[in-house]
């Protein structure tokens, strides 16, 4: 049971279908799977359903498959900076899903976690609740919000081994083990592939059971807003 | 005198109470960390995954690894911790985090609170706004209190898609701190040379008691 | 000739696959690890909170915080990771796990399994069987055909409190093999010398097929 | 804002009252919060609720707490290691309220996420699904389980830092973050207290905010099964 695979192109060969649910993890552009990202561009698959909190840029992250249209609907709790996302939305062309955040994260967690629905107090009297069922639990309503799985997880770790163990640097951790647990098929990127054992046992973000690819790779990581403070 | 954006978050300061958990939102709230007092052990939460938020990097210091929930470069402190959404939001959602200042469009006399769409405009999204405030023991909002149009943004009832019902527990604008009560909001504090009537002259809302 | 304990582990291991993530029971599920192939690279999960389970320590290698959902002490291997009770039936629950060899009391022609509870008896609890029949991708079950007083523990319908309904895919006795099927049991292979007229008369559940 | 106390005695002033329900970390005896079994025994608080995976040995762990009788009710999902349970049990002086474990788990993790309901497949069709509601998704069925919070959570940890962050050893960890999430008060019992910033920030397992009180002591560690093979 071969995981490593040495490139995006390759550890996406026979996975890609017109019309998939992909979930991909980061935060902004932070710790998303950029090259999972840009060989999906260049596969021409089409129809996309993508949950993930944002949709990129312009010219960087999920915004890349908004140039060609590949995407049909995403499900996100933040698009704003996006442009082409924008555009492509007022003029009928691309759906949106909005989920609150902390829901969006739930929802791939319940997922990956064999729970079809949870209660959550979030949205509750808001947009997002209407068409859903409410529950009172002690005197308080709440809303039925549903698990949330997918095709394909993509996601982007720091560390990697060959048995599919992850570990995650800093904020890039952000929603990339909720879309690992998440994926029918899930692939990892990551800086370096480490010889198995080599990890941190205590601190496996995500263990290996739930990758079923991985490589490594080189990461742009762009910054969406340098802010510094004098030295 | 009015407050200005400086003051108005000095005043949210005092909110603060030594030991809290908080999680400040994009805007004028950001400013509250800078009036801290200095005694006192604050942590800040960024939903994005991180507990124990520290200042803007020097540039050597800039991470692309290590951002806040506004996409800004961070630094980390001794106490940080970091942790994946779900977990973030667990925090948020259970009710761990002591309380939350936020910025807002519109709030109403009942606490339900405007702050995330504009119907017609462009719709970002309402990103982790809608767990901070269903789920934060305390929900504070910094905000102007008219709009543009000078229009009153204390409202008897909102007229834009909620954020949260019933959610808001203290705001404090230009002129002064109000809170939700039974029945309306009620004057807390006045700014400097602000008096009651030009606050029921400048408020759509209730205002209730003295 | 029927099989004994470990002929039924053995068998039981031919239902393993090269890269199979498993959870394996107390009692004969247990000795299944004696019979996995050289050349499968098979993962071990124990519910208390760890995947990659290895063998029982040496005297030198024991440690406290280091034990199987038997509460026996194990070891680690290079490949293992740890995680809390949630996390682990999260893996579970999810259907992440690839087989669950377990042991029973009853089972019906149905796939219902009792395997928790004897009203009436010390109640143990139900532990961790509940959730990883009601997750894991494929159940297999290996248990005596008959019970000590000789009575079928194949039924048409089990008779003790159940664990799961129709969770079970596979039954291995020490008479053969049964698949739960539409309208009953398949018979999938028998122990050596073992005919399919003791099958029928051995057991109580509807045997369907040849 | 002084989260370190000196003793399980201390950590515990002012906090226990009768009949109040305690959430324990702790599978078997491996990874219990025993400092403070040990100093609620000696507490002499009645009629608690406590839920836990177990309830210990007779001369340890949970244990203790019943040779006092000083426990009403039990949310565990195994109880067998345990003669005086049994027999408390079928005298009718304790009740038990069995939970699958990962319900258990689950439980405690929603309780501490504020989700008061979730769905799961586990139980259906069994007496743990008798009275509660059932809801069918994509066709199957699942059944309501309730969020669960405690007064108190008791909780062991390997290091802990004085702002209340906490890491775990192996399989000690089991459902002490658990645990630590869903306590209105958590007390934390570890085996160093390190300083702030020396644990890795990428494996605290328990961020601070989680934890109000916390304390160092020794751990005799009994093992349940010890089982060995030949070196």
């Amino acid at each position: 049971m071969k995981k490593v695979f040495s490139s995006a192109d390759e550890a996406l060969n026979g996975v890609l279908k017109d019309g998939m649910t992909i979930a991909a993890g980061g935060f902004g552009l932070c710790g998303i799977p950029e090259n999972l990202i840009a060989a999906i561009k260049n596969s021409g698959v089409k129809e996309l359903t993508i949950a993930s909190n944002n949709a990129g840029v312009d010219d960087f992250g999920l915004g890349l498959l908004l140039q060609d249209r590949q995407v049909k609907k995403m499900i996100s709790s933040y698009v704003g900076e996006n442009d082409l996302f924008m555009q492509q939305y007022l003029a009928g062309e691309l759906e949106i899903e909005f989920n609150p955040q902390g829901t969006l994260a739930e929802r791939l967690r319940a997922g990956g976690a064999g729970i079809p629905g949870f209660y959550t107090a979030t949205g509750v009297g808001t947009k997002i609740a209407e068409g859903k069922e409410t529950k009172e639990f002690d005197g308080k309503t709440y809303v039925l919000e549903r698990g949330l799985r997918a095709d394909l997880a993509i996601v982007k770790a720091w560390k990697g081994d060959a048995q599919g163990n992850l570990t995650y640097r800093k904020t890039a951790m952000n929603f990339n083990p909720e879309c690992a647990t998440a994926g029918k098929i899930t692939i990892a990127e990551v800086e370096e592939i480490v010889p198995v054992g080599s990890l941190d046992k205590m601190q496996i973000h995500t263990p290996g059971v739930y990758v079923q690819r991985i490589f490594a790779a080189n990461h742009e990581k762009r910054i969406e807003q340098r802010t510094t403070r004098a030295a | 005198m009015p407050w200005d954006r400086n003051d108005m978050a000095a005043r949210a300061a005092q909110e603060l109470e030594d030991g809290f958990y908080v999680n400040l939102g994009i805007g004028i709230p950001t400013l509250v960390s800078n009036y801290v007092p200095e005694d006192y052990d604050i942590t800040l939460q960024s939903e994005n995954g991180m507990l124990g938020m520290g200042p803007f990097p020097t540039e050597e210091e800039i991470d692309a690894d290590l951002i806040n929930a506004g996409k800004q470069t961070v630094t980390e402190l001794d106490r940080t911790s970091y942790f994946s959404s779900s977990q973030s939001f667990a925090m948020i959602r259970g009710g761990h985090i002591n309380l939350s200042i936020l910025g807002a469009m519109e709030v109403s006399e009942t606490g339900d609170l405007a702050n995330w769409m504009i119907p017609g405009r462009l719709v970002k999204g309402m990103g982790g706004a809608m767990d901070l405030v269903a789920g934060v023991q305390r929900i504070v909002i910094i905000m102007d209190h008219a709009n543009k149009a000078g229009e009153s943004k204390l409202l008897k009832k909102c007229s834009l898609p909620l954020t949260g019902q019933g959610v808001v527990d203290r705001i404090i604008t230009n002129l002064g701190v109000f809170d939700v009560v039974e029945g309306g909001l009620k004057v807390i504090e006045l700014a400097p040379e602000v008096t009651m009537e030009e606050v029921r002259n400048k408020t759509e809302a209730t205002i209730v008691g003295s």
